[in-house]
């Protein structure tokens, strides 16, 4: 199986999930992170002190997938994902070696 | 020059105190709603008009609203007399000393600014925001409050208004819409997730709008009298029964009584109350409150049916909260209530409800045609959105280079 | 009939006003000590009181405790004169007008009701709460208010009660108590985390009821005289110096300080003073904030020794300290604050101690009966609890299909 | 015995709660401002001076403030007769009971401790603070007060503070600033990032302190009469006109108008009318808050030219504003307005400019020095700071084992 | 090494912590994420307007643990994350190449 | 492509920042996490109940970056991670198979 991680901006979560959904994909885990890269940070003023924020909020999303699956998921991430403005994010692939249903101790694929 | 009254002065310096207060409450009121990267801007909103329409207030926006009605424009604007508030000191209004009269009528002004505001958070240029309440008080508000209070044609008429149905949720709702429609919708809208990022925030603004609301209605009365206390009683018992008839209505239909439901329904009732409060019996301050709730729960729809994005439900509440109030002021005025008052429907008298169309209806047309002539101007000269991608940023950033929470 | 005071009548429409926002803050007290998931379910609690106990106060409950005492029941409940407020506009009460009294009294009532909700937060279902606080106020809190204020049985035996603690903190704990039991505990009680989640807010909502106390204690003066201004001051003492014996218990036994505590102290002191505020002097008031701020501090312990689940601790602080405050009112009570009360203990009169117990027994017991009676009732109804997975998901999800914070 | 006016005592009862209202209000405003971790010790800073003030205040501290100027002492503090407040119960201060009168000035001796404390905020000991404050307001405040409103010297001399630019605002920055440097900068100062954690809550807090201000300042005419109007005229005006400049300059200087700068500008308007708003007009009044809001908008960058860490800008805004207040009385001050007052440099009368100088300078003294003293005292018997590793974690946890937010 | 992940209802960490603290782990790592999958979501409303919430909130612990431990670390998770109900959760595995600790700078197991 | 996970103290998370960007790495995730370790927790008291909070907040940041550049963020990470006192946190290290560019498609290190 491989994990595929996506770190992308936050008002593009929905679609992209549906986008998901739509490949058959049954799960998948996300939470609000906190960028840094190309995309410029902003500065903030309190009382006359300013502030550089470097970071963006971003949502990163975490999927488990059967490896044929892999590239169609990469696929519609980027699709849904891309605005195609800089700060879009990126796409991680890794390798997952077992996966688990705690409900049923189901194993590897069927754990999905 | 009449003797002042140091427990009615007392009354109304409080009174006065609670409703600048209702406008930080509004603050929360509508900061609660907005996504939480907007709560700033939509708080600045109000707060802001705690400057700016004070000031404006004390130069000029007061003598347009209280000066003399003897000139030719009388029936329309106040003489210019109390320019900068010149000969509010040591002058008396009723029993009370001119400067707690000028101030009281003052917060009225802001919350009025302040109200509208909810039609278009979310998605204003901070500076076209401060350009449009300023002229709009001076252009709208004031010349309003003369018609009604300060001695113009309306209050010649005789139409009921004890304490703001028209002048301030009326006008503020027409105005709302000007700009709902004007602004136009935010990013995403109907597509987008706009939940309320922080309710108790908002219920907190409500509890304050309710108790400011006892000065703003029962303040009305100008005195700590009897009348003050008819006021009160029916403004309390119509916010509460309004809470009442929009949750039974929200459960019937969605299945759920909600805390957004309670609040939204109390301020309905408060709005609805308003141009009634002290000409009507506590039941029918019920009945009005039960009206005026379930009418706006239907209110709020009216948005989508029109397809415009009133982002707070400025119209849906004030402007038909306000609509109901100055209507139903028609059906259960009383003079066994007030006797400064007058009858209406149900005491027998039709003409009153004529009276309060024609307050209304004037209201309506007067604050939305300029409404909308400013927001187009302000459009035009300086544009009164931000890029999308500022949008998007959230206004507090992009606005105001401000971040409301780092919890 | 007598004459209007401008001066009292200003004063106890402000109280009114301050014991109304009492009850937002009584929102903001309990919703920041519940978990997130519970936050707008248990700020509903007390926004609804808000709605349906003045209703209900406005059609009968008014006038159960306020309506004559000369029925064979008048020492029990008030006739039913004034059923919808019939009678009371026009009317003058002391040297106020009667809407005022009628209002000013209303908003004890909602606050009395808001006050139980402590006791089953987190886990009731909103429509048996709804219900119950409905039959509550019409069958425990105004029949009560009738025999302390309305010229009821314990009136006439000479109870001193200034300002509730009896009616409202004894009685309202009363029923928690037999909600705490009836209802049951928390899912997870005993093993999972219930910390705070939100105590800025709690302090916020102490703040508040401190504030509103003013008007709740002094406004029971019904005038704006020098009553008003001791039982003030000895509002404003108590409440301080039961915060610090409070503080100084917790740092002993727990080597910090907390800001919950400082909270919790300075409302166990504002429930003590209640009874005795009007007839105590100042350094009274602070032997008399000492003891509850100290008493509550244990008190709160009882539900872990008796095993019931009183959530946010209505027992331990409005039942404690309503019970010290009452018995102490027989200890430090004087004439030569108020002519009118009696002299307790210390000025030599040992019987007023025995009427203050009876007071209060006859209170618990009354109370706390009905209050089971009626959880029992509905429960076998409606049921009172949602499903366990619905308390899991949290009350809000559940309930009002609503989320806090989105932030 | 002169006669109790209920409208007058109605006011006062009702300003007394209003200035009480503004020590939570405090809380909220500085406790938005500092770092999550540290919402509670610095909400607890406020929270906790409503305690200890408040019983200090009733045994000693009135007394000292409000004694008797006939004995040798008396120039500098009142005599012991009121020792325990004895004496006050039954007495009449102008036409209002005296307990109202010592509540009213005890509620300023609560915030004026309070207001210190945003100098040392995220980095003291809570012990170490508590014995500060304590001690403080028995040598500091009350002397100051004796001086100020008394019968103490500056009051013969002719100062004119009318509800406490010197005792109160100018008196508790100097105890900041000493309080800055002996307690030392925050762990980070100059390198982490200070952010404010809840802005919404720090305008909240802001609007609470604007409500309160009209007890505060109007409230100091002790009656409900013209002046009050005028005072509250004037504090309203102030602060607006101070939240236009200091959001103009900040336009100006940053590029944006910020919400924080809203309401840090209001504040610094209400700083600045507080010594003259019972002596100027409306128009007097805008021009002190723009004067003002200008003014400590620069004062806040004082701190970085200095180099003292003024956590929350204590100096920058009471500082400022405070002294700027004081010497613009001696400005604009007129008889015209307020008989009973004075001429000021406009009025052609150059000597109360010096009478203000004397007053302003003597209060900066006076409080600094003791201060200083009693911050080194502390310091070598008990520590004022808590540990690095407490710092880092923060106060809350560290000093009081709780934890602000759980959502 | 093994990196363990698994994706469990709120309310079951502590008893998690509790159960790998016995097994001799000595740390882990939480935090709070939201969860997409066959558990349903719920519908709020907001003055008339349905909202459709698809994402449940979910804890995920994450743990690096010696190869030896990684089948103990996953049965004592399912066993006291295990309510039997929908949405119990998931647990990946994954290879963990290097681990250090930043105090010491101590490498591989040691580091844990 | 290697995976680096750092579990820090909140408070290094700026300087790690800037001494990785110093490093050439052009971007980085970061997000709050509560750690539970050697590092004891504390214990918080409301109305007399005593809560034993064994969490620690921390802050996990993740940069994916090149083989050879691997050695040296996690140097950078331990030199301005390390107080030197407990609860310094860990660094952990993961083979990364792919990266995109979400806006442009890049794919392995040009990705990043
Ligand atoms: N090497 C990296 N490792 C982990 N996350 C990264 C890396 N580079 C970028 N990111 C994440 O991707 C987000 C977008 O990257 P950025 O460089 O701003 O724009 P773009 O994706 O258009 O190149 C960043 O905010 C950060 O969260
Ligand atoms: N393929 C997946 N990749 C990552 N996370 C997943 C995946 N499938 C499910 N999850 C996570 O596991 C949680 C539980 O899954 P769900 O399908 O609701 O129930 P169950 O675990 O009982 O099958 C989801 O909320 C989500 O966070
Ligand atoms: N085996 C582990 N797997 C995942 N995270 C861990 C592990 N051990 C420790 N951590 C994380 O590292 C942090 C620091 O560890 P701790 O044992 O407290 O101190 P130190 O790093 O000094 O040994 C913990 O709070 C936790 O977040």
């Amino acid at each position: 199986m491989k994990k595929i991680e996506a770190i992308i901006k936050p008002h593009r979560l929905e679609d992209v999930k549906d986008a998901l959904n739509k490949l058959g994909v049954a799960g998948l885990t996300a939470y609000e992170v906190k960028g840094y890269g190309r995309q410029k940070g902003h500065t903030e003023v309190y009382r006359g002190a300013e502030y550089t924020v470097d970071f963006r909020p971003k949502v990163k999303i975490e999927v488990v997938v059967d490896d044929d699956l892999a590239k169609q998921v990469e696929d519609a991430i980027i699709e849904t994902a891309r605005t195609g403005k800089i700060g879009d994010g990126k796409i991680f692939t890794y390798d997952c070696e077992a996966a688990v249903r705690i409900r049923t101790g189901e194993r590897g694929p069927e754990a999905l | 020059m009449p003797a002042i009254d140091f427990g009615d002065t007392a009354f109304i310096l409080m009174s006065a105190a609670l409703v600048l207060f209702m406008t930080p409450g509004l603050a929360l009121f509508y900061g609660g709603l907005v996504r939480s990267k907007n709560v700033l801007s939509t708080t600045m909103h109000s707060f802001f008009a705690m400057g700016i329409i004070s000031v404006i207030w004390a130069v000029v926006g007061y003598t347009i609203a209280f000066g003399g009605s003897d000139g030719p424009l009388g029936a329309f604007i106040g003489s210019f007399e109390h320019v900068g508030l010149a000969g509010v000191v040591g002058d008396v209004t009723g029993t009370i000393p001119t400067p707690v009269f000028a101030m009281f009528q003052g917060m009225f002004a802001i919350i009025t600014a302040a109200l509208i505001t909810g039609a278009f958070a979310e998605r204003i240029k901070f500076s076209a925001y401060a350009i449009f309440i300023a002229l709009w008080s001076i252009l709208v508000y004031s010349p309003l409050a003369h018609w009604v209070w300060g001695g113009g044609w309306l209050m010649q008429r005789g139409a009921l208004d004890f304490a703001g149905g028209t002048v301030v949720h009326i006008a503020s709702a027409a105005a709302a819409l000007a700009g709902a429609v004007v602004v136009g919708k935010r990013k995403g809208y109907g597509t987008a997730n706009f939940q309320p990022h922080n309710l108790p925030m908002t219920v907190l603004g409500a509890g304050i709008l309710w108790f400011g609301w006892f000065g703003f209605n029962a303040g009305s009365a100008l005195a700590a009298n009897e009348l003050a206390g008819t006021a009160f009683m029916a403004t309390h018992l119509s916010a509460s029964a309004a809470m009442l008839s929009w949750l039974a209505l929200e459960k019937y239909q969605h299945g759920k009584a909600t805390t957004l439901g309670a609040a939204s329904g109390a301020v309905a009732g408060l709005v609805g109350i308003t141009p009634a409060a002290g000409f009507v019996g506590p039941m029918a301050a019920i009945a009005i409150g039960l009206v005026t709730g379930a009418l706006c729960f239907f209110g709020i729809s009216l948005k989508n049916r029109f397809g415009f994005d009133d982002s707070l439900d400025v119209v849906g509440i004030h402007g038909v909260g306000g609509t109901v109030g100055a209507l139903l002021t028609g059906v259960f005025a009383t003079v066994a209530v007030n006797e400064a008052g007058a009858n209406g429907l149900l005491a027998g008298n039709a003409s009153l409800m004529l009276e309060q169309l024609i307050g209304v209806v004037a209201t309506i047309a007067f604050s939305f045609v300029i409404s909308f002539g400013l927001f187009k101007a302000i459009d035009v000269v300086i544009g009164l959105r931000p890029e999308e991608a500022e949008e998007e940023i959230g206004l507090d950033q992009s606005e105001h280079a401000e971040t409301g929470y780092v919890l």
